[in-house]
Order: structure tokens, then sequence, then C-alpha cells
């Protein structure tokens, strides 16, 4: 391995319906990688790889990166399952793993790892902040519905944890359902004080679409990974008003923001998702913690200099808790019609500060 | 006592009643012919005496014992085998595979996973004996669906005759061939008078006068008579039902 | 009416058709006879183009149909009455006969008195029928599609005496109206009866042709090929 | 509560319907040609992408629809010809493998025309608004079309295949070929054109379902085992088995998954219940499917040949 | 196939794969042997799966449940602090074979495409319970702590060990199913396939000896879920997606079925088309999918009916 060339491997779902996502998370990681050009100041190799979103698949080509194309670090993935397989052979390889959005709460708590970085955020926060703005509300009643996995379940406790209202209902949907006439149904029996959702990808679509087709409108819709602008092409204007706890928007005001939201939007042709903001922000975290190393891929080295996050990152505020996971600002967003007829999320207020997760405590990093 | 037994047989589809009370017996050693029109029940009774059909009602006793209740390979192991209509071969097998599939199966357990079966010389012996038996010995080495329809017969026989029945049940076992074949194959029928007892169907009088030592005549699900050939030739119902006043 | 030359067909590596040559005129009745495992099914399927020729050639009414896909030797005049059976085992016995009918003479009506039993199964599926019943279909189904020369392999099989008898009878009033027929059997005597021509077949050769009388008066013929 | 169960029996139908729709040219192919098309679901998600794209050009729903129904009969005549009629005589595994195959291409392909994120169709504005039904409770009126669109459809099909020539034709066709045209029947145009005519029902059902649903590459493979199921449970070859099968999986689905917990509950703890009616919610489908065959192996409506 | 075409293409493969390890070292490509282990993996399911699909005729469209059952019994026992790979493949035999036999017993009451369903229904319902298996990460599934051991030490650590562990496997395997096939009990079992009548008419019960061959099967293709487990050190309920096991099917059947070797060979070209593929272009399922319908259009018996065609064999 030439100690010159830093090998960046990068690790998505890129095929199959949520494809969409890691074209998100690549697109910004390369634009970004665009304008850093020489990453870290070393010549840099970038290597694309689709997961298919199968965890054994993942496991096989996060070998191939680390062993045989000799990557130095590991973008990805976008699944928590398909993280589950890969870190432990990436980073007992030898490499570093950071993922552009995957944060399950056993690398957050127990099993956190020197080498595994998360950019996006743990798993349950998006949900904490919704909770905790059904509960500022003083909301009584809320339905939930989130898919039957575990990172429905999660969903669910997570907004649980930071709600303490009564409960109209709890239903659990099947992985990839189609029709929501049912839950639907049930919500507008119960006539809740409001609904909050977790139903990613094609789902959230469905839900969304069936939801207003329904007539619920009138009923708040809160949401994690359900209204976004991987979705929002396709929900339109039936997700206008809804809600959704997020890290990051495409309007938060600041200087990396704005720059990194015109350049994706006048080179993809498409407002970027939280996915695309935290690829873009993973390379510019690279490029800065190899600088600060000396420019070099060394691994003990680069992990200190990951660990100070000293990048400006397109969230303002950004610094990496003890367990590796970002302490980071968390919002309440809404979706707008912008003027120019696109699709976004916009900030309506901030729901937490410097908001650490849950399960750092639990964290003995090694 | 006789080797079979039939009491009150019934087999109905919805409202359509196709053997109805059929009460008859086979004697150990005779050869039995039915004989009665298209669609009068014949094939419908020998899948019922050999366990492919259920019955509705009434009983059918072998060699003795009750076996209406018995499913159909059960009854094969206890002696009574049938032939089909319409031919029934595994026709990805060679004939003589075919055949000596039908020796293994009554030649003791099948649940041996290691030894090689085609090498099993006892099996292929046998085989090989009932194939020279009706005629098909030159074609042994034959995929069977490759055969003519005619030699599927001939092998449909052989088959049945593998299984070492002590009752036979033949439907039409005739049907398809023709000249030399037709007359071999009554003569291995014929022959096996006083080894095997053999219950006929056939539509081929010259063939049913000759063989059999005695006739049952079925029309509409019902047996109009039973007898020897003279008394059943004889027989006006019979005439005017099945064999035309010139028969 | 049809006329084959020179046919050569086989299946796979080997060849069963060694060069056959027959022809049927109008209003003839011609039987092709011949020994279990001759070659008589495998001549009709390749005349009906459901085997593909590998020499010769076939012609119906003049015209070459050697390379033509079955239906259209069928729409030019020939109807099937094929070995073994084939009636559709899920359509109905009414289905059955009026599926592939084309107008004629022949009518459901005419069918169904030529055959009362199949009136009185009209609404069975076809595998429900008994083996002699499906053959009543198989030859009822032919002669609805109206055809100029109806071809027949081992159409008697599996019937009673009575009902082959009315077949007989049915097939010389056929041929009264100048229905040309090709027709295999096992009952020689009755094709005496009935046949112009024979042809003897064996290996997939033709050994032998000649008229009916010429059949009758060679006891040589018949014993030698048929055995009878 | 009965008003609940009412309006989940209605919501069971419409999923029901629904699913027939999309099943319904499913059997037309693999009940009656006896062809296993496993692509059924890929050229539904075409018929789809194509309502959307059609509905974007002429900035209606109706006209891209319309035009839809013979962009995806000529998608099917084409397919028919490139693949399909050479695998008419083939065993089901292969007919299995070229499908396998061709649903990889075509949902690449679609990926790489549409892009992988999920479209969307408006739907036309004389039926998007919401009846009210009791009480607080409304229904969608586009709903309705779609029910109102699948008892069409599965009448025309009843009626063509067991009424008309071409249907006895077709069931001829599945078990005996060679001799539905030794008797003088154009079996390959038969064929062609009833299989461009499947893929046409697969595209209407697509169309009829892109206002309702996320139109994105995995709409088609998600929906073809269940369409599978819905054959199976109503026995192959039988458009009345599959209309059945369809509603009956419609409603367990639906009224299951609400209703189950709640009758769980009656009989263990409510965690221990909420639990099973978790684990058992998407098993519903399969279960059903599984109990029907253990006592019908047919199917309800199918017959053993 | 001919007997002997089918040992000239056993001792390729299967020569060709003790020797990789050479041609990796070589090429320095280690790497190679790890996505070999994989591709063996999957041979011995698709092996499994021939054995019933092939010579019985029954399609099962569930076997992928059985990778998932032989997977998880790794897991599970590790978790219980159970480390030898003996133990663990008993571990999956034992748990396979009463999945096997009570849905097999289900299963066979039908046939042909019902067949296919109700034995998919059966592994939707074992996937989805695994999918609910919180204590074992559910839907997200566990990471292995480590390999399984042999003779109490961590050999298989080492990626060659486990290969040939494998190779091994695999290797035995396929002579019992080869011993399997000819014997008395195969030929029963290939005779219900073509006339199950037939087979009743000459004194056959044929439900007995299908309900063996699906358990046989079930618990060999459980052998290949260890292997893999212990290759991707990750287990999780998307092994047992109902994808799997139409990606098994594929194999078979892109090998050619009935003849045992094409069903390896079947998993090496899938697999190595795969990886191959996916390397030259995003959008190799494009490719992937155009070159298995090339396959079936051109001959009738997968891979192996390409072979013997060129062959000029009968
Ligand atoms: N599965 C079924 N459903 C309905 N009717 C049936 C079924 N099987 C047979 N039948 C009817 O029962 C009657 C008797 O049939 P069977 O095959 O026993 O006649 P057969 O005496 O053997 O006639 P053949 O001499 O023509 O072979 C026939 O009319 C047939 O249509
Ligand atoms: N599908 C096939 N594959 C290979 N060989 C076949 C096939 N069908 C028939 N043959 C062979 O072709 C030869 C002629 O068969 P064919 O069926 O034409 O005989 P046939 O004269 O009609 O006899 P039969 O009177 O028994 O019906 C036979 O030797 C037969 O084994
Ligand atoms: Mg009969
Ligand atoms: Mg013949």
């Amino acid at each position: 391995q030439e100690d010159d060339t830093l090998k960046i491997g990068v690790l998505l779902t890129l095929s199959g319906p949520a494809a969409v996502l890691g074209e998100m998370a690549r697109d910004g990681f390369q634009q970004a990688a665009d304008e850093i050009g020489e990453i870290g100041g070393m010549k840099t190799e970038i290597i694309i790889v689709d997961d298919e979103q199968k965890p054994d698949i993942a496991a096989n080509k996060a070998r191939e990166l680390v062993e045989r194309d000799g990557a130095d670090i590991v973008v990805g993935p976008i699944f928590s399952n398909i993280a589950g397989a890969i870190v432990k052979p990436v980073t007992d390889a030898g490499a570093i793993v950071i993922s552009p959005n995957a944060g399950p709460s056993n690398l957050a708590g127990a099993e956190c790892n020197k080498a595994f970085f998360s950019v996006s955020y743990q798993n349950d926060q998006n949900h904490e902040v919704m909770g905790a703005y059904a509960k500022e509300q003083g909301f009584k009643n809320v339905f939930l519905i989130a898919p039957n996995y575990q990172a429905g379940q999660d969903s669910l406790a997570g907004f649980k944890h930071s709600y303490d209202g009564g409960l109209a209902g709890e239903v659990f949907t099947q992985l990839g359902q189609l029709d929501f006439s049912a839950e639907l149904a049930q919500i507008a029996a119960a006539q809740p004080d409001a609904v909050f959702a977790f139903m990613p990808g094609g789902m959230g679509v469905n839900l969304v679409k069936q939801y207003r087709q329904a007539g619920l409108e009138t009923i708040p819709f809160l949401s994690a990974f359900t209204v976004d602008e991987s979705t929002l092409p396709a929900q339109q204007d039936a997700a206008v008003g809804f809600f959704s706890g997020t890290n990051w928007t495409p309007d938060l005001d600041n200087e990396a923001n704005k720059a990194f939201v015109e350049g994706f939007e006048a080179k993809f042709g498409k407002v970027p998702a939280s996915y695309a903001a935290h690829g873009y922000d993973a390379a510019k975290l690279i490029d800065a913690a190899v600088r600060a190393a000396g420019g070099t891929a060394d691994k003990d080295a680069l992990i200190a200099a990951l660990e100070t996050a000293d990048f400006p990152s397109v969230r303002g505020d950004f610094a990496f808790g003890p367990n590796h996971f970002p302490v980071q600002d968390f919002y309440l967003a809404e979706v707008k019609k912008r003027e120019d007829g696109q699709f976004a999320t916009s900030v309506v207020k901030a729901i937490f500060d410097d908001y650490a997760d849950t399960y750092a405590s639990q964290c003995q990093m090694k | 006592m006789s080797l079979l037994e039939v009491q009150n047989l019934c087999k109905s589809y919805g409202a359509l009643t196709v053997t109805d009370d059929v009460c008859l017996s086979v004697e150990e050693g005779e050869l039995h012919a039915i004989i009665g029109p298209n669609g009068a029940g014949k094939t419908t009774l020998i899948s019922q005496l050999s366990g492919q059909l259920p019955s509705n009602s009434g009983k059918v006793r072998f060699n003795g014992a009750d076996i209406t209740r018995l499913a159909m390979p059960q009854r094969v192991r206890r002696g009574l085998s049938r032939s089909f209509q319409i031919t029934s071969i595994l026709p990805a097998f060679s004939v003589l595979e075919n055949v000596s599939t039908a020796v293994q199966a009554r030649e003791g357990s099948s649940f041996r996973f290691f030894a090689p079966v085609a090498s099993e010389t006892a099996l292929n012996d046998q085989a090989r004996a009932a194939l020279a038996r009706v005629g098909l010995e030159g074609r042994a080495e034959v995929r069977a669906g490759s055969l003519s329809h005619g030699e599927k017969r001939q092998l449909e026989l052989a088959i049945a005759l593998a299984t070492n029945p002590r009752l036979l049940l033949l439907d039409e076992p005739l049907a398809g061939t023709s000249g030399p074949e037709a007359e071999r194959l009554i003569r291995v029928i014929g022959s096996l008078k006083g080894e095997v007892t053999v219950l006929l169907i056939e539509h081929d009088m010259d063939a049913v006068f000759a063989l059999a030592d005695r006739i049952s005549v079925l029309v509409y699900g019902r047996l109009i008579a039973t007898g020897t050939g003279e008394a059943i030739r004889a027989d006006r119902q019979v005439r005017s039902a099945y064999l035309g006043e010139d028969a | 009416m049809l006329r084959v030359e020179g046919l050569q067909a086989g299946f796979g590596e080997s060849l069963v058709l060694h060069g056959i040559d027959l022809h049927v005129d109008p209003g003839e009745v011609v039987t092709l006879l011949g020994r279990n495992g001759m070659g008589k099914t495998t001549t009709i399927s390749t005349i009906f183009g459901l085997l593909p020729a590998r020499a010769g050639r076939v012609s119906v009414g003049g015209t070459d149909l050697t390379r033509a896909a079955p239906h259209r030797r069928a729409q030019a005049g020939l109807g099937l009455v094929p070995e073994g059976r084939q009636i559709f085992p899920r359509l109905d016995v009414r289905e059955n006969l009026v599926a592939t009918a084309r107008p004629g003479a022949w009518t459901l009506d005419r069918v169904l008195a030529l055959f009362p039993r199949l009136g009185e199964r009209a609404g069975h599926m076809g595998h429900q029928l008994s083996g002699g019943e499906q053959q009543m279909l198989a030859i009822g189904r032919a002669l609805m599609t109206n055809p100029r020369l109806v071809v027949l392999d081992e159409a008697t099989e599996g019937l009673a005496p009575l009902i082959r008898d009315e077949i007989w009878a049915c097939l010389a009033a056929l041929k009264a109206e100048g229905e040309a027929i090709l027709i295999v059997d096992k009952n020689v005597d009755a094709l005496t009866r009935l046949a112009d021509r024979h042809v003897v077949i064996e290996k997939g050769r033709v050994v032998w042709t000649g008229s009916n009388a010429e059949m009758a008066a060679s006891d040589a013929v018949k014993d030698r090929y048929l055995h009878v | 509560m009965t008003n609940l169960l009412l309006l989940q029996l209605l919501n069971g139908l419409q999923f029901g319907v629904l699913l027939f729709l999309i099943a319904a040219g499913l059997t037309l192919v693999f009940g009656i040609m006896d062809f296993v098309n496993l692509a059924h679901g890929v050229i539904y998600m075409i018929g789809a992408y194509l309502v959307v794209t059609f509905a974007g050009l002429t900035g209606s729903y109706g006209l891209g629809l319309l035009l839809t129904l013979p962009a995806t009969l000529l998608i099917g005549l084409v397919l028919e010809f490139l693949i399909f009629r050479h695998l008419y005589d083939r065993s089901h595994l292969d007919q299995v493998l070229a499908t396998f195959g061709l649903v990889m291409v075509i949902t690449e392909a679609v990926e790489i025309i549409w892009g992988a994120a999920p479209l969307t169709v408006s739907m036309p504005e004389a039926l998007s608004g919401s009846v009210p039904l009791i009480g607080p409770l409304r229904y969608p009126v586009f709903r309705l079309a779609i029910i109102a669109a699948g008892l069409l459809t599965a009448l025309g099909l009843w009626l063509v295949i067991t009424r008309t020539r071409i249907g006895m034709r077709l069931r001829a066709g599945a078990s005996n070929r060679a001799m539905l045209s030794a008797l003088g029947v154009d079996v390959r145009r038969l064929f062609t054109v009833i299989f461009a005519f499947g893929a046409m029902l697969a595209g209407f059902a697509g169309a009829m379902v892109a206002p309702i649903l996320a139109v994105d590459t995995g709409m088609g493979e998600s929906v073809l085992i269940l369409a599978f199921v819905v054959i199976v449970i109503g026995g192959i070859g039988s458009i009345k088995g599959a209309f059945a099968g369809a509603l009956l999986v419609g409603v367990v689905d639906t009224v299951g998954r609400v209703f189950g917990p709640i009758l769980l509950k009656a009989v263990m703890d409510p965690s221990a219940a909420a639990q099973a009616g978790r684990t058992l919610a998407p098993m519903l489908v399969y279960i059903l499917m599984a109990l029907i065959l253990a006592i019908r192996p047919a199917g309800l409506f199918g017959q053993k040949t | 196939m001919s007997p002997r075409l089918r040992n000239i293409a056993a001792i390729v493969i299967f020569g060709g794969f003790a020797l990789l390890p050479l041609l990796a070292g070589m090429l320095g490509e280690s790497f190679l042997i790890v996505i070999a282990t994989r591709i063996l993996a999957f041979a011995i399911a698709a092996l499994a799966l021939d054995l019933i699909l092939g010579y019985g005729g029954m399609v099962s469209f569930g076997h992928a449940a059985y990778l998932g059952i032989g997977a998880y019994a790794v897991a599970i026992l590790q978790r219980a602090g159970i480390t030898d790979l003996g133990l663990h493949l008993l571990a999956a035999i034992v748990a396979a074979a009463p999945f096997a036999l009570v849905t097999g017993a289900i299963s066979l009451r039908t046939r042909g495409v019902y067949f296919i369903m109700i034995t998919l229904a059966f592994a939707q319902m074992a996937y989805f319970f695994f999918v609910s298996l919180s204590a074992y990460g559910g839907d997200d599934g566990v990471t292995l702590a480590a390999r399984s051991t042999l003779l109490g030490e961590p050999l298989l650590e080492n990626d060659r060990v486990l290969f040939y562990v494998t190779l091994g496997l695999l290797l035995a395997i396929y002579l019992l199913a080869l011993r399997i096939t000819q014997s008395r009990f195969g030929r029963v079992l290939t005779g219900t396939r073509e006339n199950p009548v037939r087979m009743q008419a000459i004194g056959y019960s044929p439900f007995r000896f299908q309900l063996t061959a699906y358990v046989i099967s079930g618990c060999l293709a459980a052998v290949a879920g260890v292997m893999l487990a212990n290759q991707t050190e990750f287990v999780s309920p998307a092994l047992m997606n109902w994808h799997r096991s139409g990606e098994l099917i594929v194999m078979v059947v892109l090998g050619g079925i009935g003849n045992l070797i094409g069903a390896v060979g079947g998993a090496v070209i899938a697999l190595l088309l795969e990886e191959f593929l996916s390397r030259f272009s995003e959008h190799w399922p494009l490719f992937f999918g155009l070159i298995l319908i090339g396959v079936v259009l051109a001959s009738r018996d997968g891979v192996s009916g390409l072979i013997r065609r060129i062959g000029g064999a009968k």
C-alpha cells in the first residue's frame, strides 16, 4: 500500500428501492470531494460500492474494500443492519468506518468502537425530537405508527423517551406495506391530538398520500425519516405542512450550508436531503482530519484528529461526543413548497441544543 | 372363500352415480372379465378395487381381509395390482428401470441410501424376465417415453406383472396393440391362468371370449349379468346393450 | 388431395421415417398399416407438421405445405383424430367440440346425434370422461373442423363393439359423401370393408401398397406384415 | 366498534380488489396459458411509471392512463416476440429463470431512465375528494373508483375466459398446444395477443394505483409475491378463484392486523398479546395460504388434474 | 448428463477450488479465498436444493429458511458459550430436521406451483419469526464474536482453513448426494417425480420418500447456513429472505437441474458473475439479467445443456 495515497471506500445502498438514499449520500460526498480536490492534501482514490441492502453481501464488499483494495476509510452505510454486518470486519482489518446515516444504539453504547464514527445522529434522536415537541405542545393522546422491525420499534421507543402524554394507539405495520387504509381508519376513529409516524422510503410516500386522501390532514402529522427531500418529490403537495424532527434542513442558515445546497442543486438538479448533507460533511471531516494528522492515513493519528472534528459542518456547530457520535442541535421542520416549485423541509424552531444521545454513557471506548 | 369379494360398492360424482351397488366375487385362479359399454364404470370399478379412488359405500374383501380402507400401495403389497387403460409409465426411466422399480417395490426396503441400485442384478434379472414375457426384451435400454404407443401398452403389462400379484386388475391391456403384439399379449394373459387370478376389462371380444372363465357385464354402473362366455353371448340384454346383434 | 413424397423424419439423432410416399385422392379411403412401432403415428405427425420433415414433401390440394405451420395445414382441410385421444382436459365436452369448430356440414347437433353419450356428458370436463367417451370426443372434435380429409390414428381404440360398429358405419357414410380418409387401425377386417387402398409400412419404409382387392387376394401380404 | 369493523371490511374489500387488479393479468398468463411470468410485477411497475410520465406530459391523469394502455400493450408484444414465445413449451423452471433475468433487466432499466427516487402523479380532481361514510369516518373517492375498475375487470375477464371461443382456445392451448394447432388454430398469434393483453392489464393496474402508492423500483416485486399468493389461494386457472382469493387476502390482512391484537388480548396478557400480534401480523397472509393449501391442496377453486 | 461428463465437470470444479489458494497466493489476491468460501457455502445449499428439485420434482421456494436456521444455530450457540464447529453443525441439523419434517409433511399435500408457494409461506413465517426475535437483534441481526472453533482452537479464523473446511464439506455432501440419487431410495424419489400414481400402483407410498428427501435436503442446506455465518461473521434474517430462496433456485436451474454438479456450477457461475459484473458496472443487474435470459434461450438445461451441446456428447 503506497503511503501517499488516501483510499476511501464508499459503501452505500445504490440499487433497489432504497437506492435514492445511497445516491444522495454518494452525491453529497462526491460534491465535497470535488470541491476539495486532494482530500487531506493526499492523492485520493475513491471506490464506490453498492451493498445491495443485503448485510451479508455488504460484509463481503466491505472486506473486499479493505483487504483487497486497501481502503483506509470506509464511508457507509445507510442502513443500521448493514452497519452491524460491516463494522467488525472493517475495523478488525484496521480501517475506519464513518457512517453518513446509520447510527444504531449498540454502536453508540455498549459496543462503541474506536474506529467507528457517525457523522449523522444516533437513530433515536430524531424521534426524541418529536416526542419532546409533542410534550411541549401539550398533546394528550398521540397515535404512533411505525413498521414492525428493529428500527421501527426503536423509533417509537425513542419518541416515548421524551414524550410522557397518553397514547391514542400504537400500531406496527408490515415492512413494505402498501396500503394503510386500515390504519388510517383507526386513526380517524381514534381522533388523536397528533400522529407520530416513522415510515421511511416508499412506505412513507404511501402513508402520506393516503393520509391526505383519507381527509385526515386536520390532525397534525409528526414524523421522522418520513417526509424529507428523498421522498418529497413523490409526496409533493400531500406532505406540505407535515412536521419532521431533524438535525438539518436545506434552509439552515449558515455559510457552509448555503454553499453546499446551492452547489448540490446546481450539480444534481434536485434538493439535497440530510443523507447528502452527511455525505458532504463526511468528506469535509476526513479532509480536515487528514490534514490535522499531518497528511497521513495512519490510523491512530487519524482517529485522534477525527475526534476533534475541526471542520465547517453544514450544521454549524458540530462536535463528537465520547462515543464518536455527534453532539448537535435538533429542529422541528415543516414541509414547504418553495418559490421555485420544489418541495423541501424548513426549520420551524430548535428543539434540542447541543444534544448528545442517551447511550453515550454506556460507552467505554477502548 | 373367494379371493376377491365386492359387496354393494358405490361411487358417485355429485349427482352422477358411476358404480351402483356392485356385488362381485372373483375366485382364486380364475380369469374373470368385465365388459360393458363406454362410460359404464369399468375403469372406475378397477380404481375402487385398487384403492386409487375412495368408494362412497360398500366393502371390498381380499383374501379374507377387509381392505376397503387401505390405500393403493398397501393393497399392492398384499398382492393386488392393476394396469392402466391410459398408459401410465415412468417416461424418463429406461424400459428396464420401469420394470425393475416395480420389482424393487416388492423386494423389500427402499430406504437404502448408498448401494447403487443399477447394479443390483437380482432386480434386473427379474425385470428382464417380465420384459421377455411381453416381448419387449429388445427394448430394455430405450427411454420409456420414446416407445411407440403399442410398445408402451406392452410395458404397462410388464410393470403390472413385475409386482408379482395374486390378483391382477387389467384395464384394456390390448388397446393400442395390433397384430402379432396383440396375439402375444393374449397368449401371455392366457398363460397366467393358474398362476395369477385376473380381472380383465377388454373391448376386444375375441380375446375376452377366448380367455375368460367367467364374464360380468356392467351397464350404467350396474352389474346386469355374470356367467360363462356362452351364457353371456346368448344374453339378450347384453346383446342389445353392448355386443350388438351380430356378435 | 394429400400427397406425401420421400418423407423423412425422426426424433433426436434417430431417423424413424426413411422416405414415405403415399397419396390420398379426393373421396378416397386409404389405410396405413403396420405393426407397433413401425412409424405410422410418426408419419401422421409429420404430415400435420407436429414433427419437422427432414426431407421430402407434403402437399394438400396441390399446395406445398412441407414447411407450413400445423394450423395452416388444418386450415387447408386436414382434420386429425390423434392417437391417445388428446382431448383438452380443462374444457368441458361442449367446449372441446366448439373451440376449434369451423362452419360446414358437421355441427354440434349432428355430432351429438352421432354420439348421444357425449350429449349426456356435455357439461363434464374432458378429463372426467371415460376412455371411450374421450375417444368419441376426439372424433367429434375433428369432424367439427369440417375437414376435407380426416386422419384417424387408432380412433376405435377402447370403444365398445357397438360404438365401434357405429364408427365404421359413420366412416362409410362420410366416404359416401365424398370425404377423403386416411386411417390407422388394428381392425384389418373392418378396414378392408371400408378402404380403397392400403399402405403397409415397416421400419419407416413403405413395403407394400395396393388396392383393397389386391390386399384381399394376397394372404401373403397379410401374413407377412400384419399377421392376421 | 362495529362501525370501524364495517369500515375495515370495506378497506379489506378495496385492498382485495386492488390485489385482484394486479393478479388478474397474472392469472391470465400463468393460470390459463400456464406460463410462469415473474416479470408481471415489473410490467405493472412500468405501467405506473408510464402514467406518471404521460400525465406529466399531457397534464392530465386521464389522458396519461389512456396512453399507458397501448404503451404497455406494445411492451407486451415486444417482450413476447423477443423472449416469451420461445419459452411456452419449456418447463416452468426455465420460465422462472428467464423471467427472473427479465425482472433484473427491466428494474435496472427503469432506474436508469427514471432514477431511483420515488415518483408520484396526482389524481384527477374529480376523484380526489372523500365521501362521508359513518360518523367521522370518510372514504376516498378514488378508492371507490379502484373498486369499480377491479370489479369490471373481473367481470370482463370472466366473460372472456368462460364464455368466448378465445377463452376456450386459451385454456385448450395451455394443456396441449400441438393439438390445438393441429386443429387449425394459430396458437402463436393467439398467445401473442393474450400475452400482450395480460401485459396491458398489468400496466392498467400499475396506472390505477399510481395516484395512491409510491411509484418506485420496488413496487413490482413487493406485489408479485402477493399476487401469486392470491392466485394460489384461489386455485390456479380460475378467475373466480383469483377474485375470491384477492378479497380473502385483502380482508384477512386488513381486518386481521387491526382486530387480531384485540382478540389476542382477550386470551393473554396485553404485552404478550402485543408482542404476539406484532410477530403474527406479517405472517397472516402466509398462514392463511398455508392453512388453505393444507386443507385444499389445489386452492379454493382449483381443480386437480 | 452422462456420468462421464459429470465426473469431468466435478473434477474440474473441485480440482479448481482445491488449487485456488495457490493461485490466489501467486496473484497476491488473497481476497479471492474469501469470495470462494462464500461461493462454496452457497454451492452446498444449491446442491441440497437440487436433490429435491432435480430428483424429487419438489421445487422448494423456501430453502433460504434453512440457511437461516443454520446461521442462527451458530449465533445462538455462540452466545451460550458453545463455539465448536461440530456442535454448531449438529445443532443446525437438529434444528432444521423437525422444521423440515413438519413443514414438509404439510407442504407435500400439495403439488406443483402450490408446493412452491406453500414452502415460501413457511419460509416467510420463519423469516418473520427471526425478524421479531429481539434478543438476537431482530431485523438488524447479530455480529458473531468470532468464528466457530475447530478442535477447541480458533483455526477457522484463518481464511484458508475455513475455505478448505467448507470445500471438504461440499465434496462430502456431493458424494453423499450422488450415492443417494443412485440408490434404491433415489430411484423411488425420481420415479415419484415422474409419475406418482404409477409409483403407488406398484406399491410405494411416495409421501414417506419425498418427506425423507425433503428433510435431508433441509439439513444439508442448514449446513450451508453454518458455513455462511462463519464466512460473514454476521447473522441476520436477511439471509432467509424469499429473494435468497429465489436465488438458490436460479443457481440450480442456471447450472442445469438433476445432475448435482450442475447446481454447484450454477452457484459458482451466478456468484462469480455477480462479483465480476458489479465491479465492471454499477448497472450490473442489467447484464446479469441479460445473461440469464440468454442462457435459457440458448439451452434447455442451463449451462449443463450448453456444455453438453458444445461437447457434442449425448
Ligand atoms: N372425476 C370424474 N368426475 C365426474 N365424472 C366422472 C369422473 N370420472 C369418471 N366419470 C364418469 O364416470 C363414468 C364412468 O367412467 P369409467 O372411466 O369408469 O368408464 P369405463 O367403463 O371404464 O368406460 P370405457 O370403456 O370408455 O373406458 C363416465 O361417464 C365418466 O364420465
Ligand atoms: N417421442 C419420441 N422420441 C423418440 N422416439 C420415438 C418417439 N415417439 C416414437 N418414437 C419411436 O419411433 C418409432 C415409431 O413410432 P410410432 O409411434 O410412429 O409407431 P406406430 O407405428 O404408430 O406404432 P403403434 O402402433 O404402437 O402406435 C418407434 O420406434 C418409437 O420408439
Ligand atoms: Mg375405462
Ligand atoms: Mg401409433
